[in-house]
């Protein structure tokens, strides 16, 4: 049974600012959303909300089509925020095995680990510490980490940060070959990428200040 | 759960990681205390088992800030908090890692201390017992600390400050069990199981409560 | 190794660490040997010896004792030697000297600290006294802790050089203080009833051991901080390696 | 005297373990260490100091 992620009047708010309100979208297996928007709109926030790690003021997120109908929401997204959630001190390989067996993957890690690295054009870096590669590699790492512990919804907060355009395009290639799979992709960013039959989401900003 | 015990352990003995300033910082404080008392070796006995406990405490205090910080700056605790094992697990894992890196060392060089300051053969093994079964409520009481503490920017003096009212029960059981063990009419079992119930106590309500926290601080 | 520091510094050549690299690997089975038969001649020395009138066979300590002591002060001057080499000349091995011998020297601290409360057990009735002198070689052994725990806390060995560096030498300059305040310290309570070995009491049956394990254990020393030296070269030359991999896959 | 004489084998007993450790953490780190380059050459990565490529 295909995915489908429905989010109604969705509304959170930092402190006493509300950020967003009545949010509602449908997303079906192999759609995607773009958020776009400046600095500050809330971008992040409405991620973060989707997430769970943000409490929603109101609104409901509903996953249809998931094994599990009574978990949470949180557990069949994949994050990817500012923050790589990778270690310094281990190898590249090391910190992907060790999400891959956090996130209950099943299979090979090592294995799984080495393709996903090949796929976002680290290959043979798997034995490197983390701390060793440059900004833009460390970012491609952490896109292998969707890879290795598979989640049917992706949530990317600028994937393509500190990415040249070879690499943004093969952003790009990887969001499509996790739509075709039957996935959902939502990312929000503010650098034009190239993601076919997209829905977009322009936060304006609430918060304007008196 | 295995994954992210091992990889706690491989973090905290790799460079950089904290499971040997402790136990530098344990004795060193335990090498301070004939300085401030004198070399008389009757009084270092004397006082012996209470310095190891202090000792043990304030080192178990020190690497405890960086238990979740470390997780919430690199963006690691946002994905653990995602993840369908429950918080409360990954909280006690994480605890448990702690202790094997930096509180299990901490009892396994508190005899050599406690030849140091000449304290008798029973003395010396009550004392690593009663460290042994108390420590590891150190860390768990530490962690609910830590985890109130994750998203201050300088909580590290805050979780010592935080958390030192709560171990005190285990520091006044622990060291009355060790002298117990040592002078005849008191009994060592009643405030060792005491001790032993305070640890378990606190590895139900410790995680738990750090989870709850964890959740509330993750904005 | 002061001699060899100084060696190293006039021939300009050996501050390449590639050479460096490979005199040891020439030098490295010579010692070694070298090492072996003074072990197997001194503890043949050793055993053989009589025992001490007064002392019993306790006396034997001493031959491990004394020179484990020795080496523990000779391994932190070699530390702040190389830490001088560090700061004042910039001799690019100097950081890997001072880096390599402090967990050797930390051994033999511990050894010696070890050795003395067997001996003392026997002798005094107790392990540990908080004696000046016993004191000092107990705050060398932390300093040494520290150290290792300050260089495997840096992952920059360049900055890790500077900054233990300037620790060593602070380190270097107040052990006379330290060892002058315990001293003063110690007094205040308890005088000091500690039997000691007089430079000048010694018997030659017992001094010819003594000498000849002080020596096997300075060429153990020596052996395994140029062999420490060695891999310290390699590890750094695999970090730029693989910062390097790291690199060259961007560009790719 | 026979429990002086322990005392006495603990020393060396002590002796032997502090050294064999000592010589075992070098040797052993020399090894691994030895073995990263090995495989990091065969990799194809080479050292960018000229001169000193060839070892």
């Amino acid at each position: 049974m295909p995915i489908r992620l429905r989010v109604d009047g969705l509304a959170a708010s930092r402190g006493e600012d509300p950020i967003f309100r009545e949010v509602c979208l449908v997303l079906d297996a192999g759609g995607a959303l773009l958020v776009t928007g400046r600095n500050g709109t809330g971008k992040s926030t409405f991620l973060r909300t989707l997430a769970g790690l943000h409490p929603a003021d109101s609104g409901t997120i509903l996953l249809e089509g998931v094994t599990d109908p009574t978990a949470p929401v949180r557990e069949s997204l994949q994050y990817l925020g500012h923050r790589n959630a990778m270690k310094r001190d281990l190898t590249v390989a090391e910190n992907l095995v060790f999400w891959a067996r956090f996130s209950g993957q099943a299979g090979d890690p090592a294995k799984d680990g080495d393709a996903a690295l090949e796929a976002v054009g680290l290959g043979g870096l798997g034995h490197l510490p983390f701390g060793y590669l440059s900004a833009g590699q460390q970012r491609r790492a952490a896109l292998a980490r969707l890879l290795v512990a598979h989640r049917p919804v992706w949530l990317m907060d600028e994937p393509t940060a500190a990415l040249d355009t070879a690499s943004e395009r093969m952003v790009e290639a990887l969001i499509a070959r996790h739509r075709a799979t039957g996935g959902i992709v939502i990312a929000a960013t503010h650098q034009a990428l190239d993601v076919p039959g997209a829905q977009t989401l322009t936060m304006s900003g609430f918060a304007v200040p008196t | 759960m295995m994954a992210l015990y091992l990889r706690d352990l491989k973090l905290a003995t790799r460079a950089g990681g904290g499971a040997l300033t402790g136990i530098l910082f344990f004795m060193a404080v335990v090498a301070v205390v004939p300085f401030g008392l004198g070399p008389d070796l009757k009084l270092l006995a004397q006082v012996g088992p209470a310095m190891l406990w202090i000792g043990a405490l304030l080192a178990s205090l020190l690497g405890l800030d960086r238990l979740f910080q470390a997780e919430r700056e690199d963006g690691a605790l946002d994905v653990m908090l995602m993840q369908e094992t429950p918080l409360v697990l990954t909280v006690f894992v994480k605890c448990l890692a702690h202790w094997t890196a930096s509180g299990l060392p901490l009892v396994l060089v508190s005899p050599l201390l406690g030849l140091f300051l000449n304290m008798e053969p029973t003395a010396i093994f009550a004392t690593m017992l009663t460290l042994l079964a108390g420590t590891p409520a150190i860390t768990l009481i530490g962690a609910m600390g830590a985890a109130v503490a994750v998203a201050l920017p300088r909580g590290g003096l805050l979780v010592s400050i935080l958390v030192l009212p709560l171990v005190i029960p285990v520091l006044i059981f622990g060291v009355s069990a060790a002298y117990a063990a040592v002078e005849d009419p008191a009994p060592f079992l009643p405030p060792f199981m005491i001790l032993t119930a305070i640890t378990l106590f606190f590895a139900v309500i410790g995680p738990a409560a750090a989870a709850v926290a964890l959740r509330a601080s993750s904005e | 190794m002061r001699e060899r520091s100084l060696a190293i510094r006039s021939f300009t050549d050996l501050a390449n660490p590639t050479r460096f690299v490979a005199l040891a690997g020439r030098l490295l089975p010579w010692l070694a040997s070298l090492t072996a038969l003074l072990f197997a001649v001194g503890l043949t020395l050793c055993f053989t010896t009589a025992a001490d009138y007064q002392q019993g066979e306790t006396v034997r300590i001493m031959y491990i004792h004394v020179p484990a002591a020795w080496l523990s002060m000779m391994g932190y001057t070699v530390m702040a030697a190389s830490a001088l080499g560090t700061l004042v000349w910039r001799h690019p091995l100097a950081d890997v000297a001072a880096k390599c011998a402090a967990p050797i020297g930390a051994g033999f601290t511990a050894l010696a600290l070890v050795t003395g409360s067997l001996w003392g057990k026997p002798m005094w009735g107790t392990w540990w006294v908080w004696d000046a002198r016993l004191t000092s070689v107990f705050i060398l052994f932390l300093m040494y802790l520290g150290l290792i725990a300050l260089n495997r806390a840096m992952d920059d060995a360049g900055r890790a050089a500077k900054v233990s560096a300037v620790l060593i030498l602070v380190g270097f300059v107040n052990i006379p203080i330290i060892k002058f305040s315990v001293d003063w310290w110690n007094t205040l309570h308890q005088p000091a009833s500690v039997l000691r070995l007089g430079g000048s009491a010694i018997d030659p049956e017992f001094l010819r051991p003594l000498l000849v394990m002080a020596l096997a254990f300075t060429c153990l020393f020596f052996t395994l901080h140029l062999a420490a030296m060695r891999t310290e070269i390699w590890r750094r030359r695999i970090a730029a390696m693989r910062r390097q991999a790291a690199r060259g896959a961007a560009s790719a | 005297m026979s429990a002086h004489l322990a005392y006495v084998a603990a020393s060396y007993g002590a002796a032997l373990v502090v050294v064999a450790s000592l010589i075992c953490w070098v040797v052993l780190d020399a090894r691994a260490r030895r073995r990263e380059l090995q495989a990091l050459e065969e990799a194809g990565i080479r050292r960018r100091s000229a001169g000193g490529g060839a070892q």
